[in-house]
């Protein structure tokens, strides 16, 4: 096991994957010479030539569409969009094509293609470039929402996304790229979809997030800890397929929930977690179900964006909340 | 001399004329040398009577219910037959719109299944496996990147084969149209970009579509060359994608054709083109009429007749209505079919909504019986 | 009052607010000489000309983004996307230019345009026209969404959006329009936004739904009617803003409920929905809220939806099941 | 005599020679005459300096924390302000990307709004009710669209105003741009497209970027003129932007400017050049520097000397400190502004939400002390 950060295991993937098949290639901006604006591809041009790393135009909808045709050609792409901000100028290929053509085509086509975008707030960056969108992909039936939080699963769950057959749409957190540290496992390291992990088991009270909101949640654990609250935090990994049993399980057992997310509260992920407990953990559901998000604003500037995001506080004081009812 | 501040790049003042080989009368325009035989000519023209034959019974299938919305291609089958003639389906694939159903069936897509897909059966989804042919596209020019990474794909494992893809005047107004041109110029894609320039998208005419004098003089704005032809003419439009065809294979990139055809009819059966196409017009067009310009080119070298004209009726008529009785033959679509292929595995959740579904419905059934 | 259809309802909106106020302006895809391809602009480009009522260029993200500028410039833009699931084609404007110029522009620059859209299933259009798409659209904070379900309401609730300061997506059940008459109100009739309909009132179960999907509430009530059910019907309305007061109460006085919606269910607005619920009314539910929804799967070929799309017989299924639990 | 399968349209063989009136020496090249006389060049001048200036102190600013991540118009100067004095801030717009900072000060923008606004503060957002600009773009292209309806509405109204939009190479490529230059033709929209070539678009050269020869062929395919400048040579920027808003207000459209530039550092503060430039290169790049060659016609016309350097550049050092000290001490940014703006009325559920927000924040203040 060797200790790396989230973008150094995530780079050890994409040449492992290389190295493995090669049929699997990159797109992206700036990826090639530059290794990426945080470079998560870096000496990879070097290595597996132009043909397989490219530098590609700027225009997210030809580099998605492109990605389309050359899976269908026989070749896996891996895509990286800069930030997930500008996966919506793709949205218009990603949920009508990249998630439907194995449906349209009557599994003539499957697509196994990736799509690797760094998201997410608290580092300041310029507008339209921290926003949470991926409740929004995970209305693209046919499409696969992976969020790893973990230098290891950014490993194992990237190279079960570049060999899955189907389309996935990969979510980094930006602010976990440097910060995010851990050990990871060496060779071969593949971690299924649709299986939560239980970041920390505790009987009183479940924390569930996804992606950086996981740390947050970790710190809230700890600091309940101190106040006698045992935190069983749950770290989704996938929203789509989402672990529902996992998730189910674990809520009937602590009775009560919490649900943390960076996107604003209408209609985020968060959602359909609670909706999804709500029917399905009903009866051993001990206090309502919060959700600590974002406000329903648009991602503000930097000067502000401290407010903005959700913090360890506010996870705190919901739980302690929820701890409190009936 | 004051320097002149002049654009160095302004649109052309002189009419651009397509190319054509082939007079509405039917003759050979002067020093036109078909690239295509008798025995070609005549399998075209085969193709294309049945294309039109098809847009006749599919209008009123539809009407009795039995097909859903589709667009017939009746005044463009010199385009679209020509064009897919000009490639090799054992190496060549086809990216479509939604109106090129011959090139369809030159690729080898059993009519069977194009009929079933548009009774609303999946099972007509299905392309066979050797037909290289991606699916109809309904979303506006989104079928051309796929076609620039399809056919760039192609190039990068060396399989020689070229992409042929087909989009209206209308689809060059969307930004996949730029990104998929750029792109493909960059990578040099062998890719041949087909704008059927059919004058209409549904009732917008071309005229409000763009300012521009031509749609092929876009290309060189992406570092290749464009064309126009005479859409109408099915030799100009099977050399000019020849030579296009060519060159991708040969590795010099893409070429951008506008094929100048008109839709003679509606935009498809829902449409009721009375409402923006004057009656005057349509009466210009119609001596166009591509079909009739071939049929005139083979009975003045003595290859067309009435009674073979009759023949070859009754004959794409007999494959027409063989292909729709397999169709309604096969099964029937089934409720199951809405859960299969979403992903290759179906995932518990979605397994958990079929099985609900399933047994609710069969319930149902068990209770009406 | 007069009986009209929703459609009639639609186009004599667009033609009082053009009477009104000469700034409103109409553009969108053959809505001119055409008069839209529903109709719905019948008449409109012989009475108001070419400079009101413009036939554009096919290109979605330009309709809407010019649509920006023109409200920038003093107008106030009605854009008609064809289909829904073509503004994807323009998500890149709607979400963060759209949804976020008032904000990123700190006030200075409010939109006063809607985007109007048919969408909805159940009358076999080809591929890719029938998905319902609302709820990624209310992931865009500052875009309000609305879903008028009745043919009075199309006329209240467009003249509202029409006359709104901000940008709003006003979404037309295809199905509907003709299919749904009503009395609707003469002359001058705006209903503000973010105040549910109880379209039926019942003490015994809430079925929550909006636009077309209300209708099949309404029929699901009359048969739970016969077996003694008493249902309420609440008719969103509008889903940006939501009238969590209504909700909430209508359904802390049932203590029961199912919200149906023709959306797949992942991260469909139901979730939504049942999250506030889940959260705000706790202690009234009697029951797990049930959602009724399209399967999460893409729209199918015409063959197949008949299964696909949320049935009578399913609603009144999931509301039997309610109020047996507990 | 065969009939010839050529397209019409082929890109270019010989080099395009951008338009050019100021040669690097500072000398006019024959034949041409300035659209500017000495006191606006000195005006023109004084911004492009003070430009540079800013782009220095705001990188150590950003090396320090105070400023946030922002991108330099160094070697961009000429190309910014000889367009952008070419419309007249009481009638005309502009629409920025966000490497046109001379130029939004032209329009009237309080140079301390922008550097609030790169601070983080909300607050400078907020551009004056009389300064016709749109917000600075981030995500690329995406404003070209608003400046067509904006002209367009201007025209509608017939305000008489003009909108000039600025964008990159490579903005270029992006589906934005095409929807928006065909709209823009459709509708003869008062706009001039200003592509500012800069060379780069981060580390994407421009020969990645498109196959194209130039950016300006493009226009044609849109129905409009294109021309392309040397964008380092402040007088011919000005000729052909004052003459494509001629043509604009005059009624007669859209103009496409191809204004080559060089962008003379890095993308951003955030980025590393020398990952994706040669050394070479930028020694090759440095006498091209559009100050110095004004600086040199000046000084030719005696209007220019080190004494009027010093003083040019410590009255705009002075200006940016004065604008530092403003934006420092105007009133920091508060959490309530979170909640602000996001629609003309707050409804319950966000006011519900900023309620909580704030009241938790004040909660932790008072803790906290
Ligand atoms: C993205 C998108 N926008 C709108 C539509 C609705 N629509 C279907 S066909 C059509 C016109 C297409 O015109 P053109 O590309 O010229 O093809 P033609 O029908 O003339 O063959 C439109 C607007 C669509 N299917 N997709
Ligand atoms: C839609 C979108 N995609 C990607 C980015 C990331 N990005 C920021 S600047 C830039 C390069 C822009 O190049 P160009 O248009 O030439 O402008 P320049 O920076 O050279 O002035 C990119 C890719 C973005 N901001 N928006
Ligand atoms: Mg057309
Ligand atoms: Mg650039």
């Amino acid at each position: 096991m060797a200790t790396m950060t989230m973008l150094e295991a995530i780079r050890e993937t994409l040449r492992a994957e290389m190295l493995r098949d090669d049929r699997v290639m990159l797109l992206g901006l700036d990826i090639g010479r530059m290794g990426g604006v945080f470079r998560a591809t870096d000496g990879l041009l070097s290595e597996f030539g132009p043909d397989r790393v490219v530098d590609m135009p700027l225009a997210e909808g030809a580099i998605v569409g492109s990605a389309i045709g050359l899976a269908i050609s026989g070749l896996s792409p891996v895509v990286e969009i800069q930030f997930l901000g500008f996966a919506q100028q793709a949205l218009h290929q990603i949920a009508p094509h990249v998630a439907r053509m194995r449906y349209r085509s009557r599994g003539r086509f499957a697509l196994p293609l990736t799509i690797r975008a760094p998201f997410g707030g608290g580092v300041k960056t310029p507008e339209l470039h921290a926003d949470a969108l991926e409740g929004l992909f995970t209305q693209c039936p046919g499409l696969k929402v992976v969020m790893p939080a973990t230098a290891a699963d950014a490993k194992g769950l990237l190279t079960t996304a570049i060999r899955d057959p189907d389309p996935v749409l990969f979510c980094e957190p930006l602010r976990g790229y440097r910060l995010v540290r851990g050990e990871v496992p060496d060779g071969e390291h593949a971690v299924p979809f649709g299986r939560a992990r239980i970041a920390r088991d505790g009987k009183d009270i479940t924390i569930v997030a996804w992606s950086a909101a996981v740390h947050l949640a970790e710190q809230a654990a700890g600091i309940l800890a101190r106040d006698g609250i045992e935190a069983t935090v749950l770290d989704l990994r996938t929203l789509v397929p989402l672990d529902v049993e996992t998730l189910v399980s674990t809520v009937e057992r602590t009775g009560r929930c919490v649900v943390v997310h960076e996107a604003p509260l209408t209609s985020g992920f968060g959602a359909e977690v609670v909706a999804t407990l709500a029917s399905e953990a009903f009866y051993s559901l001990r206090a309502p179900i919060a959700r600590v998000t974002a406000p329903d604003a648009p991602y503000p500037l930097a000067g502000v964006e401290q407010w903005y995001v959700p913090s360890v506080e506010q996870v705190v004081a919901k739980a302690k909340e929820a701890m409190q009812a009936a | 001399m004051k320097v002149a501040i002049e654009p160095q790049f302004c649109p052309s003042r002189e009419e651009i004329q397509p190319i054509s080989l082939l007079r509405p009368d039917g003759t050979l325009v002067d020093g036109a040398v078909p690239t295509m035989d008798d025995g070609e000519v005549l399998s075209a023209l085969r193709l294309m009577m049945l294309s039109r034959a098809f847009d006749e019974k599919g209008f009123s299938l539809q009407r009795q219910g039995r097909l859903g919305t589709f667009s017939p291609v009746r005044g463009q089958e010199a385009s679209v037959v020509g064009s897919a003639c000009a490639i090799d389906p054992s190496r060549d694939w086809v990216v479509p719109q939604y109106r090129e159903l011959p090139a369809l069936l030159r690729q080898g897509l059993p009519l069977m299944d194009f009929i079933r897909y548009f009774m609303g059966n999946p099972a007509g989804a299905r392309i066979p496996d050797d037909v290289r042919l991606l699916p109809i596209q309904i979303a506006i020019a989104a079928q051309l990147p796929h076609a620039v990474g399809l056919a760039w794909g192609l190039r990068l494992q060396r399989s020689g084969g070229v992409v042929l893809v087909y989009f209206g005047d209308g689809a060059s107004s969307e930004g996949d149209f730029h990104e998929a041109c750029n792109l493909a110029g960059v990578v040099k894609a062998p890719v041949v970009f087909f704008l059927q320039n059919n004058g209409w998208a549904i009732s917008t005419s071309r005229s409000r579509q763009t300012a521009a004098r031509t749609f092929a003089e876009r290309a060189p704005g992406y570092g290749f060359p464009g064309i126009v032809v005479d859409g109408n003419d099915l030799f100009a439009v099977h050399a000019a994608t020849s030579a296009a065809v060519e060159r991708a294979r040969s590795g010099e990139g893409p070429t951008l054709i506008e094929s100048q055809t008109y839709r003679l009819g509606a935009h498809n059966t829902a449409d009721d083109p009375s409402r923006y196409v004057t009656s005057e017009e349509l009466h210009r067009r119609e001596p166009l009429d591509p079909i009739a310009r071939v049929q005139r080119y083979l009975s003045q070298r003595g290859r067309w007749s009435e009674d073979i004209a009759e023949a070859y009726q009754a004959d794409v008529r007999a494959e027409i209505q063989q292909a729709l009785d397999a169709a309604s033959a096969a099964s029937p679509p089934a409720p199951e079919m809405l859960f299969e292929d979403v992903f290759a595995e179906t995932p518990a959740r979605l397994a958990a909504q079929r099985d609900e579904r399933l047994h609710a419905l069969a319930s149902a059934a068990m209770e009406a019986s």
